[in-house]
């Protein structure tokens, strides 16, 4: 077995060392009955050719983003990621290494870390953020979790055009951990409705409000004063990301008062996967710090007065806290997150500002282009890459068909609000630099004979 | 050689991505177009390389050395696994996509499931937790919803032994459980009676690492279960040890109700630093009505199974754990994992793990102390300090030191049970070549110890790229990002 | 431009240091006519993206080894090369890294290329090898020129059924340099004739004589008696391997005499590349060791007494000889080394041996299945996983036919001897450890349909 | 920490490689089947895994530090061409195939080649070469076709400048020429008088190298190039320096007759520790005619012509360089190269390139010596060690130096015309802030040399892998192989 370096030998030899006669007398804790006798159910040992084999079938049985004209957004963006970036993370000292637990052998994590944590609070214009969550959806549960620390209230509003996967989590979590929820309902067509929505349903148990932007749909909010009316009730601003590439070309949460902020990381330096491993960013104010959950990395010197980086403020974590632990959390996206910086150093100022303009561009191209054809609606009065459109008819059998004639064409509203009749014509639309004017004009086309 | 932060080299008129120019278009941003620079710094792509190519200098991870980090099961990362996630049929699908175009990767995610309950001997497992934490999280809510199903939502009490992973109290305590503690005995094992006296009606689960985390199988197990569920309540095992015993035991069969298991652990999928991880919990008959939303049925093809779809008899998924359906390129490492190892091949790295402990176990007991007896451990063997009394020098001082010798320390005050823990987990990766001079460095080090030769662990470590860092300064005045240099700000105004 | 670190002001900044107002001062010994006043004819720099769908578009057109039943041989052999060889190459110390010239930080290469040199060695059963050569063919080439010095004699015997580009190699170099060359002819049906034909054409004149072994046509050879009968008449015998696995399962040259010993190390480690680069072995007996091509690793010891590496024996080579050096060899397949090395490594003596055995023992099921097809006739005695058959007909036809069938089905003996009418029926079909029941099956059927 | 060699660590029974069981056929190997073990040693994956890791870290590369070594071009390497060399359509296809299932491989050639003759201005290329050296050879029996064709076999001098690199000679004599020398002059390069002095009727060739190893641009080229052609004779130049000038000149512009180009120097494709370069040969009006096989047709589809093949009027190729068509995996590197740059970033490039090496020489100009005065150089500056005269300190000296600092060192008594030369080349992709402590560096260890600090230089490097190696033992007593120790041997037995 190519993995398993003793040899029959080797393990006599150590039996003999240990002084017991078998292997099987090292497992005598195990109840004589449990043990297994022979192996499970499973095939034998492949060598790597036939896993390849196997593997690569069970792979082409899939349609990727790459060999379509692709539209498919909805909180996963398909972008271009360079080849350096793969490469750097694929390193082996980065690759096969632990948590940054003993520093001194560990900067190269933890550098990263606090490159990647300054990254992350300039984009979102906030003052801190943390060495990552696993996504965006679970960094929103989190970050309610926290603002019930923060403001000792466990009542939180959501609104209306959060992303429906992100609302479910947040409920989930919120119902096991028995606290209180407004989910309030979807509203594509008027967007600046759900925020007022928001704003009336703020009350003095309110510990937080959740609001996403660009939202679900695409539209762009200004949060500047629904973050003032909250914060006079006492309660926190939670602004959610799902496409962090529209920090290159929008106003950051941070800059409208934002009290924490949540984001999506993947579209920079992470592929599709097919939903993970993505990387959630999380910032907030100074002044929350002690209660932000996961991982912090912080600057401080060695012995000899050299800088230096280390994990920090571990007091709010469970393997001291136990118990009392701000999250349970222990892993993050420490790989993704080196993902995440090495793509934006690579970008940089220019590079983001530029690539997020095309993103932009690209997207209000294709909407001119579907404001043209018959029967087909552009819901939005603004947004960064992506937006809605109503087709007559049902959108997911639309995209079905579009499908079958080789465009994939973005996510029916359907299928993340099932129950919500009234969506049921609408499809969200998602256009990135990947996107050419070919692709664009077989959108137009393929939707035009599938209506 | 030093390397600056990227903030201190970077300029923000310098890219290492050339794009073309955006289309000539009406703005739709209307008055959100940012009007504020980022202020983030940009290098060519080969400052970029170098960058970080000399930062990962700075690190050390299994394929540089040994890395006995107990608990964390730090074996073989096989890059095939690394060439599979990347397959674009896997790595360039959308979570989004309609199903009926990425059958192969709901087949694989099928075939991964199907594994880990063959290798687990239980029905049913939620897939989508992102890691063990994230596991342990969906496995007792999965037990909370069971319990109020049954209306006995007054189950508060989950019994934890302090020998546990701080994640176990933390994740109980995240959705409302009271934690209770049990202990554990002389031999390092909860035992039966510490059980029952514990389970009062209003206990809801227990949730036990197994092998524990001593490095030890908890010998009364069968009987552990067995009275959790004549009390009625649920028993949670933390998987994070499960690579010991793999094709040797199923928690199935010992009465476990539900257990994560960590793919980065058990499988082999990469540490990364800190992540990613996957953390699929297995459930037994009792709790796997409850697996929660997406989740992927099997029949003519592959259906997902998303909120509002429609669900079979007696289905009731207990909510949501995260957007998307899971740590898919975590799945297709694993999977690769367990295709080349085969059913003969994990129950033979089970049994190499656990030989290679034993091995350091008994070539070191001489010199350094067994807290629980020199008896056999699992995949792990733990130490404690009192071989170190009156010699001046710590368990931290003694992992510092191994540093220098070009090793990894291993976990240490871990678990906290023990005295100046030192938990050394070597893995099944590692040859007799590789242990015969690890346990001769050890040795060595052990001598110099008791030799009072104080010097060479007070302000180890000596070779790496820092020195002792002062952590106390970080937790007291935290500095968590970078800012621009005062003198330097105000010379730009 | 991503790969250029200067901003503007960068290179005004340094031009002021220099002390000239503009670059072009610097060309100022350029002739000013010459100098070009815009752009080159071509394409403006373009992004990933760009690069990827250009490029991607003309992989797509070729048909991969990968993706077909597959039986292409004659030199290039399709195998299984372990994910982790090519990780491994392409670590920046390796990857990024010079010819060894400053051993003291190119430990590295060095050690890797002392390990090489022995599993060269050990392979073909000589005393010492080189640090390889460009492939196996330049390598050839290169032997004969070692012979000639050696022997202080300037004629070549080159046996018929070495691979006909080999001999075109070595032709090619013999005739430019002033050098005698005997080329016999090839002979498929009767192997054994080939070896009586060399050994009949030696004479007092005559430096060395040039076998492959399996050859051209897949025949194994046994030297043992060539050897002496070429030593005894005070000339060299160069054995040439194209496939090195088959080293793995039959007898070594060097057990059988060869004073010379080439081969194409492409089968481990390395791709199909559509030629190159690729990986040329050189190995000889330690005698000869000064009269060796190519650079030489050899073992030391440092200030302090530490073993280590340097590059030895340089006063062989072009830079410090000049025009007396051995070859004007300075660049080698370093990084195809390497590779050859982890894979060998990876393999080992077990590992190795079981391929060979694998490759031969689907050959050989493949050459019993062709033996019922009607009309086909196995050519070969012996053979390890490369044979050639008779076809009914024109085998370029033929194979052309099967390509449309989706099999590529070997080389045309054809290809390689355009002169040789005789030759135009046979068809040389290799067989490697890829090559499935099902391919050999498709095999089968497509040439059944093609004939 | 200490690396054995596999021989040392390795045993034959271990393997990283899962192999099913062979067929059970009837062997075909005769007597021929291998009787004695090949004696050869085996790792598990892991074991492999971590040795050449560790080899790795004893390397030095581009991406981990500033590489100057002058006349090697040490440029970034883009990883998007290591990626465009693997795709399959490149990386997994035979060079026998039939010719229609390879067009885009074919296509991908002949692009290349187009896009050398455009930057270079001649109208063919052989593709086949190697390798620099490979590639001069090519050129070299080109020109002697050529005179054999022209019934001028007579011709037997080639000439060649005292500064040339050591392949010119070499390949000359390989083939049969005789070598002359031609001196440089004061100020660096080759001046017309002397060329036309040397100039006899049985003059084949010079071979000149411009810029020239001294970076300098050879000014009297155009008329050099006049003078040989009025002589009936041929001008081969040596591409290594190309990348001084690509974009900005053109060698066909400037008379050249023959140019190899190394794809790893100016398209920088990876030098991967000694290879595998790349030397396409790009031929002027006069050579043409004599590509080597096989070479490229583009017509309706592109076709291969090889032996054999159908010619057309007034081709007369001289032979075959190698077995198959050249180094593809290189020219699919360089292509993207040259994609990724363009018309536009070729030129940037060198210019910045020259720019670069400029930086260097006017910010060390006053503390080192430069042999032909502080004039403009191209993309590389020479020094001499005339500034370190009764130091004590040697131009090895101080190279070993320069690597405790961090860097490799440059090229070092090269061009053997200059006394203690050294010769450094930064290329484009030094950023200024890496150029500025590059210089920073080399100001303190040359101001530490004329302060007489010697200790820091005789016995440098103090903090590499290892100390200076003892080469004279290396060559007294050639030890180029592991063999088993004898005791061991003896104990086997």
């Amino acid at each position: 077995m190519r993995y398993l370096p003793l040899t029959p030998q080797d393990r006599t030899d150590m039996l003999a060392k240990i002084g017991v006669a078998a292997v099987d007398d090292l497992f005598a804790n195990v109840p004589k009955s449990k043990l297994l006798k022979g192996l499970v159910d499973l095939p034998k040992a492949k060598g790597e050719l036939d896993v390849e084999r196997i593997m690569g079938a069970m792979a082409a049985e899939n349609i990727t983003a790459s060999e379509v004209p692709f539209f498919v957004g909805a909180g996963a963006y398909k972008h271009h990621v360079p080849a350096s970036v793969d490469h750097l993370i694929q390193r082996s000292e980065f690759l096969t290494s632990y948590t940054p637990y003993q520093p001194e052998i560990a900067q190269g994590t933890l550098q990263y870390l606090f490159e990647f944590q300054t990254q992350v609070a300039l984009l979102t214009g906030m003052e801190v953020a943390n060495a990552s969550m696993y996504d965006g959806s679970t960094g929103a549960a989190e970050a309610v979790l926290m603002a019930h620390r923060v403001t000792k209230r466990r009542k939180a509003i959501l609104a209306g055009n959060l992303h429906p996967h992100y609302r479910d989590t947040i409920e989930t979590l919120s119902r096991m951990a028995g606290d209180e929820l407004v989910s309030l309902e979807p509203n594509p067509a008027d967007a600046s409705a759900d925020l007022k929505a928001v704003a009336a349903a703020i009350d003095a148990e309110t510990s937080c409000i959740v609001i996403q932007t660009p939202d679900v749909f695409g539209n762009l909010h200004d949060l500047t004063a629904i973050a003032k009316k909250a914060q006079d009730a006492g309660a926190l601003l939670i602004a959610v990301v799902t496409e962090v590439v529209s920090l290159g070309a929008v106003t950051p949460p941070g800059a409208m008062g934002a009290d924490i902020v949540v984001a999506e990381g993947q579209s920079i330096g992470v592929g599709l996967n097919f939903g993970g491993p993505y990387v959630g960013l999380f910032a907030t104010k100074q002044k929350y710090v002690r209660q932000m959950p996961g991982r912090l990395c912080g600057e401080t010197v060695d012995a000899e007065g050299r800088r230096g980086f280390v994990l920090t403020l571990s007091t709010r974590e469970q393997h001291i806290r136990r118990e009392k632990a701000t999250s349970n959390i222990c892993t993050n996206s420490g790989l993704m997150c080196l993902a995440f910086t090495i793509h934006m150093t690579l970008l940089g100022e220019t590079g983001l500002r530029r690539l997020a303009a095309i993103n932009h561009a690209n997207a209000c191209d294709l909407a001119d282009r579907l404001a043209d054809v018959d029967g087909v609606e552009v819901l939005n009065g603004s947004f960064f890459n992506e937006f809605a459109i109503r087709v007559p008819g049902d959108a997911a059998k639309v995209v079905e068909k579009m499908a079958k004639k080789g465009v994939l064409a973005g996510v029916p509203a359907a299928r993340l609000w099932p129950k919500h009749k009234a969506l049921k014509d609408i499809l969200l639309v998602a256009n990135t630099e990947v996107n050419t004017d070919d692709d664009r004009a077989a959108f137009v086309a393929a939707l035009g004979a599938s209506l | 050689i030093e390397e600056a932060l990227i903030f201190e080299i970077g300029r923000p008129e310098v890219t290492g991505v050339d794009l073309p120019e955006p289309k000539k278009v009406k703005s739709r941003l209307g008055k959100l177009a940012r009007k504020e620079p980022i202020d983030l710094p940009g290098l060519s792509e080969p400052e970029t390389m170098r960058h970080y190519v000399r930062l990962s200098q700075k690190n050390f991870g299994i394929d540089t050395g040994l890395f006995p980090l107990g608990s964390c099961t730090m074996k073989h990362n096989a890059r095939l696994n690394e060439k599979m996630a990347r397959l674009p049929g896997f790595g360039d699908i959308h979570p989004l996509q309609p199903v009926s175009t990425v059958q192969g990767a709901l087949e694989l995610i099928d075939r991964l499931a199907d594994y880990l309950k063959e290798l687990t001997g239980m029905p049913a497992v939620a897939m989508s937790p992102k890691a063990g934490a994230h596991g342990e999280l969906a496995g007792m809510m999965a037990i909370k919803a069971a319990l109020e199903a049954k209306g006995e939502g007054h189950r508060k009490i989950v019994l934890v032994p302090e020998s546990a992973h701080g994640t176990n109290p933390a994740t109980a305590a995240l959705i409302g459980f009271e934690v209770k503690a049990v202990p554990a005995q002389a031999d390092g094992t909860v035992h039966v009676s510490d059980v029952k006296a514990a389970l009062t009606p209003d206990v809801a689960a227990i949730m036990l690492t197994n092998p524990n985390t001593c490095g030890i199988f908890e010998k009364e197990i069968v009987e552990i279960a067995k009275a959790i569920h004549d009390a009625g309540a649920y028993f949670y095992c933390d998987g994070a040890n499960f690579n010991a015993i793999v094709g040797k035991a199923r928690p199935g069969d010992l009465g476990v109700d539900a257990m994560h298991i960590n793919l980065h652990k058990t499988f082999s999928t990469p540490h990364g630093g800190g992540g990613p991880g996957a953390g699929p919990v297995v459930l037994s008959e009792r709790l796997a009505a409850f697996v929660p939303y997406p989740f992927i049925r099997a029949g003519k093809g592959f259906s997902l199974v998303e909120e509002g779809g429609k669900l079979e008899k007696g289905e009731m998924p207990f909510g949501r754990m995260s957007a998307f359906h899971g740590q898919m390129g975590m799945f297709v490492r694993a999977l690769a994992y367990m295709l080349s190892h085969g059913a003969d091949g994990m129950k033979q790295a089970s049994e190499d793990a656990v030989l290679n402990a034993n091995y350091i176990r008994a070539s070191l007991a001489d010199l350094m102390s067994l807290p629980f007896g020199n008896q056999p451990c699992m995949h792990e063997a733990l130490f404690d300090d009192e071989w170190l009394k009156n010699t001046g020098v710590s368990t931290l001082d003694f992992a510092k030191a191994m540093i220098d010798e070009g090793y990894h320390p291993m976990t240490m005050y871990f678990p906290l049970v023990v005295h100046g823990a030192m938990l050394i987990e070597p893995t099944e990766s590692e040859s007799k070549a590789s242990l015969d001079l690890f346990i001769a460095t050890l040795r060595d080090l052990a001598l110099s110890a008791k030799r009072g030769q104080v010097e060479r662990f007070k302000n180890a470590p000596f070779h790496a790229p820092r020195r002792r860092l002062d952590e106390t300064r970080a937790a007291r005045n935290p500095v968590l990002r970078w800012t621009r240099p005062q003198a330097y700000a105000e010379a730009a105004e």
